[in-house]
Formats: C-alpha cells, structure tokens, sequence
C-alpha cells in the first residue's frame, strides 16, 4: 500500500484537521463525535445534514457550506458514521426550522442515522438517496445511493437557503432522488488504509460494471473495452429508468472515482452528452470531476438529472464549499 | 441472579466480562485475515476493523463495566459499540446490546433468563435490519442459536448440552451462509456472484458466540 | 494501459470535444490548430496565453475563462505545442493591449513559445515559470515550471482584468514567480496513452523525490515514509529557497498529481502548514486538490507563494473557469 | 544542380525525398520499441511518438514535395515538423529544416554546398537550444557528423568516404552520449541518473543520418 499518509489509526483525523485548517473560512470541525459543521449559518433555516463513510472525498464534508449543507458526518473510511455523530451535529447546527437528514441508501448508512433521528426530539424528514440504477428498482435493499447524492444537496440546499421549510426540503430532495439515475464502471479496485490491499483484484482487461462507491466488485464483470462501448452500457441504463421526455432539460454529471485523469472524465462526459442529445434530451449543465470518489478506485459513474425550472434555479444558485462554488 | 445450575459459582457478576471480552478480542484478532478477507469478497472489507474498533472501546471500560450490573452493563456494552463501530454491523450489534440491557431489567440470569435476554438482543437486529434468517447476514448465526437456547431452555438441559449446542448451531448457522444468495447487506447487490462466500457477519458472530460457550464452560 | 479511452489517436481530441461541450458558456475550442479560449472577454485587456503538454489537466484549458487566461494551447500529452497554435490562439484573442505568454521552464514550451513570439508581430512579453526548487537555482536548463503556474495565472489574469498594462502584468508575473517555490513527490509513475506502460518502473516502498509532472524520474529514488517525513523534505527545500520573512502572509497549495485522494492531499496540507507556520509564516489562503497532474500519477506537489496585498487582492478577485471559481 | 560526382545521377531533385522520407519512416518504426525506452528512462517518453508524428505528415506531403526545389522543399518540411511535433525535438527539427532551407537558396547541391546548408541547420538547433556539443543531446550525433562532412569537403573525398564517414561519426556521437551528464533537456533533471543512458534524440538522429547516407549510397 502506497500512500501519502503517518499511520491508518491517523488517517482521518489527520485528514479532517487539514481540511478544517483549509477551510476555517467557512466550516469548523468537531471532534469526538466527529462533524463538519457550516460557519454563519442563516437564521431559521432548515439544517441540511448528510454523512457516510470517509473515503469519498470531497463527498459530504466538501460540501459543507453557504447554499448546501450546514453538517456533514464523516465515518470511517467506507464505515457509516455512528449515531452520537448525527445527534450532535444536528443539536449543534439546528435552528428552530427541523432538520433535514440526506442518507445514502445502504444498510449501515440507513440504520445509524434512523437510530439517531429516533434520539433528536425536533422536526425531522430523511430524503434516502438511491439513483444507482445498476440495480433494479426492486432490489431486495432498494438501490445504492451514489454520485446523484451531491445534486440532491445541492438543489435542496438553495430551497433551504432560500427559506423552504421543512416539509418542502423534504418533497424537493425526493423529487430529486426520483429524478435521478446514476451507474458506475470501475477499471481498478481500491486500498482502504486499514486493509493494505485493494479490496479486490482485476484483471488488466476486464472491468467491473455496476459498481457502488466502496471499492467493492460491481453487478458483473466485463471486457475492457473502449470509453464509447461503456458509456453505452451506463447511459441506456439510465435512459431506460428515467425514461425522459424529447426536449427534457437535463444535468449531465460525470463523476471520477478519484483516479481517473480529467482527460478521461472530459471525454467521457462527450461520448454520454452525445448518447443523451442524440436521444433528444437537452443537456443544460455538466458537472465533470471528482466529486464522490472511492479513495484511488480507477474509473468513473455517470448522473443525469432531469432538471425543471425550479431544479435549475436551485442548481444556479449561489453555493461556497470546499469542493462546489459560484455566484459568491 | 448469577448463582445457578447454568451460569455457574464464578460467573457471579459483571465482572465475568472483562475477560470474556479480552478472550473474544484476541479470537477476532486470531482470525482478522479470514475475516477480512470475507468482506471484502463480497461486502467492502472494513468489517473486521468495524469489530475491532468495538472490542477496543469495550475492552477500555473494564473498571466501568464491573460496577454495572448486567442490565445496565450490556447498555453500555451496545452503547458503546453502536458509537465506535459504525457500518451495518455497529447499528445492529449495539441494537442488539441496548436491547439486552432492557431485557436484562425483567429477567433473572439462569437459562430461561439469558435466553430470553438473547432473544430480545437477535428480535432488535431483526426489527433494526429488516432481515430474517436465510438472508445470508449475522442473523444466519445468530437466530439458529436462539432457537437452540430456546428449545434448551424448555428441556431444561445441562450445561455442556446447552453449550454444545450453542456452538454447533453458531457453526452451522455460519456455514449456511456459503451458498446463499444475499438479499440483505452489501453482498446482496452481487446477486449470484455472492454465492459460495461466507458473510463476515455471520462469521464473526460465530466466533463470539464460541469464545462465549467456552469461556461459560470453564466456568 | 487500463484506460476510458477510444483509441491512443483519438484521446486528446475528443476530451478536448467534451471539454468544450461541458464549458460552451464560458470557452470555445478551435481545432487545427488546437487552442481554446475565452468567450466574452473584455475590451483592451492584455490576452494571456499559456499552453503546455496535455496531461496536467485542468491546467491550463480548465483555466480560461474571466479573471484568468485568455487562451489556453494544448499540445499532445506531455510534448509542448507548436507555435502556430500559440500564433493562431494570439491572434484570435488579442485585443489591442498586447499578450503575454505564460510559459513553463522546460526546453519544449520555451522554444516552441519563442517562435511563436518571433512570428507575433503585436506588443508581446513572456513570462517564465520556474518554480521547482527540487532543482538547484543555477541548474543549467533553469529550473522547471510546476504547480506554481496557478498561482501566476490567477494573481497576473485578475491584474490583466482589472485593466494593467502589458509591461505591469509582466512584471507583476515574474514577481509571483519569485514568490513562489514549489516541490514534489511522486509515489507511482503514470501511463501516457501513446506509450501503453507507465514511463518508469518504482517499487512498492519507494518514492521519486523531486519529480516534474511528466511523470518522469525525479531527483533522487527514497524510501518511502510517512507523510510528514516527506513533507519536510519538500517544505524544507521551499523554506531554504524563498526564505520567507516572520509573520510573512502566504497562500499554500497542496496539488495532487492526479492519482491521490483528496483524504491524503488534507493530510498533506494539514502537516505542511503545520510546519511553516511553526517557522512564523502565517498561511492566508489555500488551495488543495489536483490542479496541474499528470495524467494518473500518484503523489503531491507543495506550492508556497509568498503573498503581499496586491497579490492577495488578485487572487481573491472573481474567477470563473472551469476548474477554478469564485466571485462570479 | 543535383548531377555532379557526389549527389549521383539519379538524385537530379526532389524526386528524391518521397522514398527517402518512407525509408526513414521504416526505420524509426522499426526501433520504436528502443526510442521509447530510451525517452523513458531519461525524458518523459514520447520523443518517438513526436517523431512519428512528424514523418507521417511529411508522407503526406509527397506529391507537394517533389515539385518544389531543395529550397522551398526543406522550407516545407521544417514547417510541417515544426507544426506536427511539438516538444524540444519538434522545435529543433522544425528550426533544422528552415534554415537549411533559408541556406539551399545560396548554395549547390554538391558536397560543398550540401555541408553548408547542414551546417546551417546545426548551427540553427545550437542557438534554439543554447546547446552544443557534449551536453546530451541530439546535437553530440549531429555536430560530428557537421565535422565529418567539413572535413570531407575540404578534402573532397569520394562519396563512399563521405557516407562512410557520416555514419561512422554519428553513430559514435549517439554512443557518446551514454556516459555523459546531461546539462540540457529533461535529463537534465535526473543529474548523475542519467548517466549510462543513451539520449533518444542523439539516436533518431543517428538512425535517420544513417538512413539518408544508405539511400545516397544506392544512388
Ligand atoms: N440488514 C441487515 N440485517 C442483518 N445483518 C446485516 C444487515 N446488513 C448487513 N448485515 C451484517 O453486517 C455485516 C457487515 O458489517 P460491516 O462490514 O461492519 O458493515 P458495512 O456493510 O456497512 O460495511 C454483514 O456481513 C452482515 O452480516
Ligand atoms: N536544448 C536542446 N538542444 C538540443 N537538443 C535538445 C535540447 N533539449 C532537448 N533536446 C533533444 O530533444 C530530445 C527530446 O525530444 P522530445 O522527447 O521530442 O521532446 P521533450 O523533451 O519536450 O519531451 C532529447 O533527447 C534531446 O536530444
Ligand atoms: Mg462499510
Ligand atoms: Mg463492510
Ligand atoms: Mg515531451
Ligand atoms: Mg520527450
């Protein structure tokens, strides 16, 4: 294992102290329980908390900010944050308007934040997060929330930030989710700190199709072949599930798993914004990068939202992250 | 009440735990590779981290857990690991424990009682993971014990009996995961290709639930 | 070569296609001769242009855009432009106030540049990044340009914006330049498209100290160590060469080389900035992330610019790139 | 005027180049392999694929080629080098061939003049590269052979001497590289590590001098 780091016991913490002293502008860190919490937050405003395992940078704690999220709760690497970590960053960031809890659907994530939404005694909503469509809709846990998660935030955190109330957040965040799919390919495994070794091995001409954000295999695995034969796969997924309209408006996000060049990304973002055109959708923004990553995973996921007048104005709307900013 | 035919002079009060959870550490530690190696065939791999990170904080309230009685005890026990392991297994297994503990209030500590207690801990983690024996998780390990208790608890069986039993159901229950396909946890979304895996849950359960019925035996 | 690639011959034209598909707001990409640039620029401003091998994306084309450059002339991966795209892109972007080329130190980008501006016949000045001080002062190519273009581009475009004469934006380049020192280290090599290996072969506990971003050897084969042990190495050799004053304002980029999670770019920023603000350097402003990579290398550069507050004042002014954004 | 002792019969113009250009071509794929290596080692690889690049745009260019004169013809093909290969060698070559362009318009293709205007080239390359003899670089194959030719000249050897000769000194040139520390380009940057390692630009040059002195000697 190969990385820039002192020790795994240290890893995180490390980690989230350098970003902490990074971005002491705009967000604190909280230790023990662990939380990343927005500075100057607005007054009666719907607190917008997500977390998940570390390892997805800059995935929940990059987006921590003015127009997105006011906490983040960073597990372990690839390890649902625990309940303690919910609770307080929720006691700390609430501000008489609810709390809102953006979960990506996988058990752990799922039960440790239900355990502490049943602990908080202030109003409350879920939106569960599950665009991974490299599942079918009737998979036994429901589908994987993976990449769409960051325009989730970012769309309801402008609604709250512009004043939505809490029931509202909560409708936008699930019409979002609704109008979200996603699917992912990875070329390489990952390394989590604590194992040394990545999480499985590949063959130099296979891929793993379908895969989740965790470094773990994918629905099958696949011929290496070229960018255009995978977006094919990946976008007629996403197509055939979110069956859209000639002439919908749409965003368009590919998303690096955190060791695949730009270049890459870039021409894969050509190869899919072709597919979708071709099919009639009209792409109105892109987002091209490494947004929600697997540590060093090889590969990338494609997210298309079906966007309407009042998605794209929250979209539009100005947000200052570590990892998402404009119009501030 | 401790003193009685099953759990045996010396097991007496909590302070039967400390070593217990030092024996059931240095068992997980004795089989990290294994165990990693099972999760990250077709889950994520942190899973054995996940319970050791538990098994350390655990192991740090010896002094805490020995003044406890045993209802109070598996509070702090789930609380605990519900706080320092995270991931699926965390939610459930302190579930399991905060659950005991409320459980532990109404019962005395002979078979009837640790049966009921356990029965309430493995009904948290079926209720918290909406799951049932078969889904190829920790519940494969864990209900079969719980049947095994419960039918030993009505033939009022002996010790060795009941202890036996333990161990082979955890061990059956363990290996009936292998060829399984998945419907709950992350393997689930392997679809076949999680078939002829152990779940790591299921395996580590099984290893507890052993260094238990051992460690009960010498006892 | 695990790559999400159409073919070797294919590659940098048709990230360049998605690029400009995912960014027609704000650039446009002219073909034959490869250059991209700028849309909607301002009257009588001094054009800048920059340009380099491809492969260290976003820089320099994820870098055009208002408050930045110009025009931006990728040449193949890692081999320099030619001088028609440089004579071509200077053409079409210049508008009455003269360019100014921002050119890399490395043998390729100088002499290629050089006779683009022989053949320019409009005021013209060049400014020469020299930043990596893994090199002696006195090595006989002159130091290489790395990390620390950036900053040079972002400090010298708000400059050019904010309506500065050709000479002053010279100038006020090459003080940047001798503001800043960048150094780094490389944990694995990188796999240019073209050649289908990675350039050189390092074992599993080894590192390249004082690489360039070609993802060639560096200055010497180390073990490899602990983060802060290498960033001593690197801090060390930046502090030595700029000297800095105490209670000196300065801006610390920590750039990955494009394989490297964010989680240890934090970790590294965290452990740098520890170590020079115990030498009384009070770090103002931070930028971390992978910004001028190579390809998928893993490994870091530090970047520190020493700041005063002119140069403060440029890189707080509104940017609107692809890669880089605030303000706007 | 191409009929005199030393340029032969058939080389009466630019016919001449097209069939060149192929058989340089040939070659240079022919050891891709090793030029790769070569830049790898030393540089960031992609000298050959440059080079490459170059020689199949000017394959494209026969049918222009073969009716300019000498001079408008290397004009020609510096500029397409120039705008096809990028990187130091692009540069290099590029500046090469426009100045033995510039320098045709002055002279005869005979020995005497065919040494000029190489020599103009050579010269071109040392001041865009502020770069001479001895510092790693394709100019320690190029330069010797500059000498070569100067010496042959004086001397107005016979042509089998003369192509001898430019193959002898460049292909010692190229060797002598192999011990030298660099001081120019990017193995420049390795210091004493590049030491043992043949330069990639001294052995295209070599390979493509070689070439040209095989197709002269043919005709
Ligand atoms: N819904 C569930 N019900 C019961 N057990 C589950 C459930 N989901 C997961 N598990 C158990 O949890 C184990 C995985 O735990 P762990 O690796 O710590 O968490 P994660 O899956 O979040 O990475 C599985 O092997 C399985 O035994
Ligand atoms: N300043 C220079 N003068 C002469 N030749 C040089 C100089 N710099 C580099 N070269 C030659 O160019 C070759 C490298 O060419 P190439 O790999 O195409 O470009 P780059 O170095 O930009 O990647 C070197 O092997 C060397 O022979
Ligand atoms: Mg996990
Ligand atoms: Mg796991
Ligand atoms: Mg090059
Ligand atoms: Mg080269």
């Amino acid at each position: 294992m190969k990385k820039l780091i002192n020790s795994v016991e240290s890893v995180l913490e490390e980690s989230l102290n350098g970003f902490a002293r990074a971005h002491s502008n705009i967000i604190q860190f909280n230790h023990q329980p662990n939380y990343v919490s927005r500075k100057n937050k607005s007054e009666n405003k719907v607190a917008l908390i997500s977390g998940g395992g570390a390892g997805h940078e800059p995935l929940h704690t990059g987006l921590v900010g003015k127009g997105m999220l006011d906490a983040a709760c960073p597990g372990q690497v690839f390890t649902s944050p625990t309940p303690d970590q919910m609770l307080m960053a929720a006691q700390a960031v609430e501000n008489g308007a609810g709390v809102l809890f953006i979960v990506k659907n996988y058990a752990g994530d799922v039960m440790n934040f239900e355990i502490a939404a049943e602990m908080l005694d202030c109003p409350h909503e879920t939106v569960l997060v599950n665009d991974d469509v490299s599942l079918p809709k009737d998979h036994s846990t429901g589908r994987r929330g993976v990449a769409g998660t960051l325009i989730v935030e970012k769309i309801v955190g402008a609604a709250a930030e512009a004043g939505a109330d809490l029931a509202t957040c909560k409708q936008l965040g699930d019409k979002v989710v609704n109008s979200t799919a996603s699917m992912g390919v990875a070329l390489t495994s990952c390394t989590v700190p604590a194992l040394g070794q990545p999480t499985f091995d590949i063959s130099d001409n296979e891929v793993e199709m379908g895969v989740g954000i965790h470094g773990e295999r994918g629905r099958e695995v696949m011929s290496l072949t070229t960018a255009d034969e995978l977006v094919q796969i990946l976008a007629k997924a996403i197509d055939e599930d979110l069956k859209p309209a000639k002439e919908q408006c749409a965003l368009l996000h590919i998303n690096g798993f955190g060791a695949t060049p730009l270049m890459e990304l870039y021409l894969v973002y050509d190869s899919a914004a072709q597919f979708f055109e071709e099919r009639g959708i009209k792409i109105v923004r892109s987002l091209v990068g490494n947004y929600t990553t697997s540590l060093d995973m090889a590969g990338c996921s494609i997210t298309l939202t079906l966007m309407d007048d009042e998605m794209l104005q929250y979209w539009d709307a100005p947000v200052h992250t570590a990892a998402l900013r404009w119009g501030i | 009440m401790l003193c009685n035919k099953f759990t045996g002079q010396n097991m007496t009060d909590t302070t039967f735990l400390p070593p217990l959870i030092a024996a059931i550490q240095a068992e997980i530690l004795n089989n990290e590779e294994e165990i990693s190696a099972l999760d990250r065939a077709i889950g994520d791999g942190d899973h054995v981290t996940n319970l050791i990170r538990g098994l350390e904080a655990l192991s740090k309230l010896n002094d805490e857990l020995v003044q406890l009685d045993w209802s109070a005890a598996f509070m702090k026990i789930g609380m605990t690991l519900m706080s320092t392991m995270g991931g699926a297994s965390g939610s459930l297994l302190g579930s399991m424990f905060v659950s005991m503990g409320k459980e532990a209030k109404e019962q005395d500590i002979d078979l009837a009682g640790i049966t009921a207690i356990y029965a309430a801990g493995v009904e948290s983690i079926k209720a918290r993971g909406k799951a049932d024996i078969g889904e190829k998780t920790m519940l494969d390990t864990l209900i079969p014990v719980m049947q095994s208790l419960q039918s030993d608890a009505e033939q009022n069986s002996d010790k060795a009996t009941v202890l036996a039993n333990i161990k082979a159901a955890a061990t059956q229950g363990m290996q009936s995961t292998k060829d399984m396909l998945a419907t709950k946890g992350r393997a689930s979304f392997l679809g076949e290709r999680a078939r002829g895996h152990i779940d790591a849950g299921a395996r580590t359960s099984q290893l507890i639930l052993c260094v238990i019925a051992d460690q009960l035996s010498e006892n």
